[in-house]
């Protein structure tokens, strides 16, 4: 069990972004979390990477409570994530953006090992040949890639990945959907935050669903689609859906 | 080397052998303001000395408040005030409740010529003002009625009336051409009348010329022997060094001091001390000029009443008022 | 540690000889005017640290040079210890006073970081303008037998000479090291996006904290030599507030970021200065002037003359860091 | 001698309008370009020279002359906003805080050049009242009204006209607001003209109570710092307290203390200020 998340509340003012959120996460399996727009998914993971601390509850991270630690230890300890809006380092290289990661991250390694580290993730995301270009300069696409290079230099053992397949086509979704395998297969854990529904569904091996901070549903991919709470969270009612459905025949 | 411009005591106590100095030091810019002050009221005592935080005005403040208490004035204020300092109303409250005879000190224009006009908007009942640089200026003027009556040290003045016989009279050389010559010669070359910074550079010209002469060699060992046995007037004053600890510090020249008159209407600066360079007779006290704007005696005698010590007020009453008054602005900004 | 190359050596060739030359030549009018080329390059390559690497405005940063200043001062005036010595403690404790003081206001970012500066200088040089303890407004000043201990007034000067040279050496190296380690790393993703860099592992605190205390180290020895040699120190040439924007314009103009930016801006600033107060022309215009240079740069030049060149020469970045 | 203390109280209240005048144009500025403007201790300047040459050269009463300042100012402002800052509004804070600060190498330059840095003082009086040792001068009551209303007049415009909704809305989300249709290069322009003319007004009255040099706009720069940080940013209402609130300190607690400390407390308010409650008193989110 790498990660235990018991009870986590957070509010900002009157606003309870989570509420009681609890849930288990074995070694080398991809978790997939899914809830409608402002369900707290992406707080969620600000308050596992210590960005927020929580007002109530405790998350153990390999047998660590990382509670209220600063981001840069959390990040020492293992995790690394993505970001839903690209945050790249805009006037350093994109070679050098990577090797931040792999300074500070869990790996702490000097700066030439950083940079044979960089050059390898950067192929693994196909970014090699942009290397020596400016962060600032890459499209939407190739900052998405760039954020997953970063957390993955740093050689983590939990890997935080925010709608990463978000403004992807198709083509792109499937080869990005290989290099996530490839990661879990390298030992990583991963949760994904997604909304491409048959992209997460056939990656994940189990689902977590958040609707209004709290968490409604868990379970196999299959289990959580039929679940009529879900259904209603993303369409709001439930019978409506089946009519639609079966409209559709 | 010949300084002139340089007004500071403590060149001259860094061990340097050849620097002679032209200006009258810091240290006696405001000396001659209480003697002027004694001489004009031999029983006024009480005396505030308030100045600029800054490197000249306090030298000049430490050495007047030195020669104060040597000469029985009693200090009743010595206090700076911070650079650039604008409004100057609660400053000079507490300098009315020392109830002094004479306020001298001050700092540079701005803040010397915001000061003389404030004690005025006060109508403060002082007897003497005497502040630094700023009258010296002619744009003193500008501040009006402000500046009636306001007296200011000066290394020189075109109306100083040093002469060949006023030489005599103590009985040294006098050297160079007269005040008028001088005056009108510089007036010719540059179309306005001198400053003392103009008169003070030409004196050093002078000095050195007169030193040579007496030396009768360029060699610096020997020029530098004259200039210590140097003992002149000149238009622009008596020159004597120093050659004790302050070597080089010029002890012959005398400030002179100025003060704002009335001339038929129009505010003119007139040379009131000392005595050998006098071109008007001084105007003491200055609250004559209240006077003249018909405030009758009847607010001397109400001031004598109240003069009991200063009630130990709690601060408190200022703080709840300004927190009265944060509330209501936060209120306004609340209904609002 | 990375090795030094080319780049740092250049430029540090080019600055020994601009050190050799006044000494070749023993005249002091040159001696005097790189003297103070070496001190605005020193002060510039510090500011370049805390500005150029991390990104944080120091608009107050003369504060330092001044603290610097006054404790060598001090040092010297009442207890009589040796210059050397005295300067070390001088920027120790500016290093420190930078150190604590940042973990306060290094909290704040962008404006509000480049005024809480100011108000650090301004409320310094009111409190030394109060303290008559080390002179108040009036400054402390040596009396020329201080000197004596040095083998005479002249030799002093050459020490301070000798002292500033080897402290720009040093800055510069420093400079250059951090550029080139993983500490310069840090700082420079601190300067990107601040909130990324400590996801990313970056202990943001420490870092910005070590290098705010960096930059004020070299200014206070800095400080320390000048003041030296100046045989006196008065609160409003310590803490002068143009001054410190004088080293904000300097690493403009050169380069912010990089190492060789505050070197050129300095030595440009310095010879644009002399040259504008001497013209008859410009002479009492060379405050509007230098205005409008700066807006020229802040508008169209933005990362400076060096920056400007990186940017547009790619293959050239190997040779001029 | 309680007189001293109401004498000291009043005095600082009126000194408090005054300096909270001052800080309003920088509050503003501050507030809704996120540009701290360093050339406004030289518009300030600029606005007593104004008014200073209007009442010896044309003999127009300052109080008069107060709208064509206003009106030159607003000019000089949008010039000057779109000669320095408009390319650089995106910019990180570095280059606009040295944009602003090459405008005021430029005035401070120019008006050296023309008034060096002699002190100049314009003459007038509207009589005051004084009753024992408290005396209230009728410029500075003049003034404090002038400010007071200047502060209505903004709030009033920002607040209750279609415009001030605009600048408002610009100050809160500069994107946001072009999206709905806001000609945010217009409303800046505005903005800063309209801080511009109110620092140069503020110059202009300090004008007619204190003398003033060329570079007398820095010392209320300084001070319109700390107003801003302590009064809190984007509410005029702000400018004002803090203003007072300054006003208090130098006039009050200077009763107690040697007035040479008073920068010390100014800019140690300033530090501290910014660490524990950058909003300020009453200003909005930082």
């Amino acid at each position: 069990m790498i990660l235990k998340v018991e009870n986590v509340t957070k509010r900002f003012g009157g606003l309870v972004a989570l509420n009681k959120v609890s849930f288990t996460l074995e070694k080398g399996e991809i978790l997939g979390i899914i809830g409608p727009n402002g369900a707290g998914k992406t707080t969620l993971f600000n308050v596992i990477c210590g960005v927020y601390s929580p007002e109530e509850g405790r998350i153990i991270f390999s047998d660590v409570d990382i509670t209220g630690l600063p981001p840069f230890k959390i990040t020492r300890l293992g995790i690394a994530r993505t970001h839903q809006v690209v945050k790249p380092l805009n006037d350093l290289t994109v070679k050098e953006n990577v090797m931040v990661g792999a300074c500070f991250g869990k790996s702490y390694m000097g700066l030439e090992d950083a940079e044979k580290i960089a050059e390898g993730v950067l192929d693994t995301v196909g970014l090699k040949e942009r290397s020596e270009l400016l962060a600032g300069k890459l499209n939407v696409p190739e900052k998405k890639r760039l954020e997953l290079a970063r957390a993955l230099a740093s050689q983590p053992t939990l890997l935080l990945l925010d709608e990463v397949l978000a403004g992807l086509n198709p083509l792109e979704v499937s080869k990005m959907l290989e290099v996530i395998r490839k990661i879990r297969d390298n030992g990583v854990t991963i949760m994904m935050i997604e909304h491409l529904m048959h992209a997460i569904m056939n990656v994940s091996d189990r689902i977590i669903v958040l609707d209004y901070g709290a968490k409604i549903a868990e379970g196999k991919p299959e289990e959580v689609a039929n679940n009529p709470k879900v259904i209603e969270a993303y369409l709001g009612d439930p019978d409506l859906a089946l009519k639609l459905l079966k409209k559709e025949g | 080397m010949i300084t002139t411009g340089a007004a500071s005591d403590s060149i001259h106590n860094k061990g340097y052998t050849h620097i002679f100095q032209i200006y009258t030091p810091a240290s006696r810019y405001l000396t001659g303001a209480l003697d002027m002050f004694k001489a004009a009221d031999p029983n006024a005592k009480k005396v505030a000395i308030v100045y600029e935080n800054s490197k000249f005005a306090k030298d000049v403040a430490t050495a007047a408040k030195a020669y104060a208490e040597k000469n029985g004035f009693e200090v009743v204020l010595f206090e700076a005030y911070a650079p650039g300092t604008t409004d100057f109303s609660s400053f000079i409250n507490k300098i009315l409740a020392k109830k002094p005879d004479a306020i001298i000190g001050g700092g540079h224009f701005a803040d010397g010529e915001t000061f003389a006009k404030q004690l005025y908007e006060k109508k403060v009942d002082v007897k003497l003002v005497s502040l630094l640089v700023a009258p010296a200026v002619p744009e003193f003027a500008e501040i009006g009625d402000a500046a009636l009556y306001v007296t200011g040290p000066s290394q020189w003045e075109p109306l100083a009336k040093y002469t060949r016989e006023s030489a005599k009279a103590l009985g040294i050389e006098w050297y160079g051409l007269s005040v008028e010559e001088f005056d009108k010669e510089y007036k010719e070359a540059y179309g306005y009348d001198p400053g003392y910074h103009a008169a003070g550079g030409y004196a050093a010209g002078l000095v050195l010329q007169k030193a040579i002469e007496d030396a009768g060699t360029l060699d610096t060992e020997e020029v530098k022997k004259a200039l210590e046995k140097m003992d002149i007037m000149t238009f622009y004053g008596r020159i004597k060094f120093e050659t004790g600890k302050y070597y080089g510090r010029q002890i012959g020249h005398e400030m002179v001091y100025l003060q704002w008159q009335k001339k038929d209407g129009k505010l003119v600066k007139e040379v009131v001390w000392p005595d050998a360079a006098k071109s008007s007779e001084l105007v003491y006290p200055m609250t004559t000029k209240y006077g003249e704007e018909a405030k009758g005696k009847a607010k001397e005698t109400a001031e004598e009443k109240q003069a009991q010590e200063k009630p130990k007020s709690t601060p408190g009453f200022e703080v709840a008022l300004a927190i009265a008054g944060i509330s209501v602005a936060y209120l306004l900004r609340r209904k609002l | 540690m990375k090795k030094p190359d080319i780049s740092l050596w250049w430029i540090t060739i080019a600055v020994i000889v601009l050190i050799v030359i006044p000494v070749v030549t023993k005249s002091p009018i040159l001696r005097e005017s790189v003297f103070l080329i070496l001190l605005y390059m020193t002060l510039a390559l510090s500011l370049n640290i805390i500005l150029g690497y991390t990104g944080y405005v120091s608009f107050g940063h003369i504060v330092y040079y001044g603290i610097g200043g006054y404790v060598t001062f001090s040092l010297i005036y009442f207890y009589g210890i040796n210059l050397i010595v005295a300067m070390i403690i001088g920027g120790l404790f500016a290093a420190a006073i930078a150190y604590s003081l940042g973990q306060a206001i290094l909290k704040l970012r962008g404006a509000y970081f480049a005024i809480a500066t100011i108000g650090v200088n301004e409320a310094v040089k009111a409190l030394v303008n109060n303290l008559d303890a080390i002179g108040g407004a009036e400054g402390l000043y040596f009396n020329i037998k201080v000197y004596n201990a040095y083998g005479g007034a002249e030799n002093a000067i050459w020490l301070s000479y000798y002292l500033m040279s080897a402290l720009i050496i040093i800055t510069l190296i420093v400079n250059w090291y951090i550029k080139k380690s993983k500490f310069g790393l840090g700082l420079m993703a601190i300067r990107e996006d601040e909130d990324a860099a400590i996801i990313l592992g970056v202990d943001t605190r420490k870092y910005k904290s070590l290098a705010y205390m960096l930059s004020a180290l070299f200014p206070g020895i800095a400080g320390g030599i000048f003041f030296f040699k100046n045989g006196n120190i008065e609160p409003e040439n310590a803490f002068h507030l143009v001054k410190s924007i004088e080293m904000i314009f300097m690493v403009m103009l050169g380069g912010f970021g990089t190492v060789t930016g505050p070197v050129l801006g300095a030595l440009v600033y310095e010879r644009i200065r002399g040259l504008l107060l001497i013209n008859p022309l410009f002479k009492n215009l060379h405050i509007a002037i230098s205005g409008v240079v700066l807006l020229l740069i802040v508008l169209f030049m933005p990362s400076g003359i060096i920056g400007y060149v990186r940017e547009k020469i790619a293959k050239i970045r190997r040779y001029i860091e | 001698m309680i007189d001293v203390w109401v004498d000291s109280i009043i005095g600082g209240l009126l000194l408090g309008l005054v300096y909270g005048l001052a800080a309003i144009g920088l509050n503003l500025i501050w507030g809704v370009m996120k540009v701290i403007n360093l050339s406004h201790g030289a518009f300030m300047a600029l606005g007593m020279f104004v008014i200073y040459l209007l009442f010896t050269a044309f003999g127009i009463f300052p109080y008069f002359g107060l709208v064509i300042v206003i009106g030159l100012g607003l000019v000089l402002g949008m010039l000057t906003y779109f000669v320095a800052l408009h390319r650089v509004i995106d910019a990180p804070e570095l280059s606009t805080l040295l944009a602003t600060f090459s405008v005021s190498l430029f005035i401070i330059g120019v008006g050296t050049f023309v008034f060096t840095t002699i002190p100049y003082a314009i003459d007038i009086s509207l009589g005051s009242i004084s009753f024992g040792n408290i005396t209230i001068l009728g410029t500075k009551v003049a003034t404090g009204l002038i400010s007071i209303a200047f502060t209505a007049i903004l709030y009033v415009f920002l607040y209750k006209t279609r415009l001030g909704k605009a600048i408002r809305a610009v100050s809160m989300n500069r994107v946001a607001a072009e999206l709905m249709g806001v000609n945010t290069t217009f409303i800046l322009a505005l903005s800063f003209g309209i801080g511009i003319a109110l620092a140069m007004s503020a110059g202009a009255l300090i004008a007619t109570i204190f003398p003033f040099t060329i570079l007398s706009g820095g010392v209320y720069e300084l001070k319109s710092f700390v107003i801003c940080v302590l009064g809190g940013l984007g509410s005029p209402l702000g400018a004002l307290v803090g203003g007072i609130v300054l006003g208090m300190i130098e006039n009050v607690v200077t009763l107690q203390i040697p007035t040479s400390y008073v920068p010390v407390i100014e800019f140690s308010i300033l530090v501290l200020i910014l660490l524990l409650k950058p909003s300020g008193l009453l200003g909005g989110k930082v």
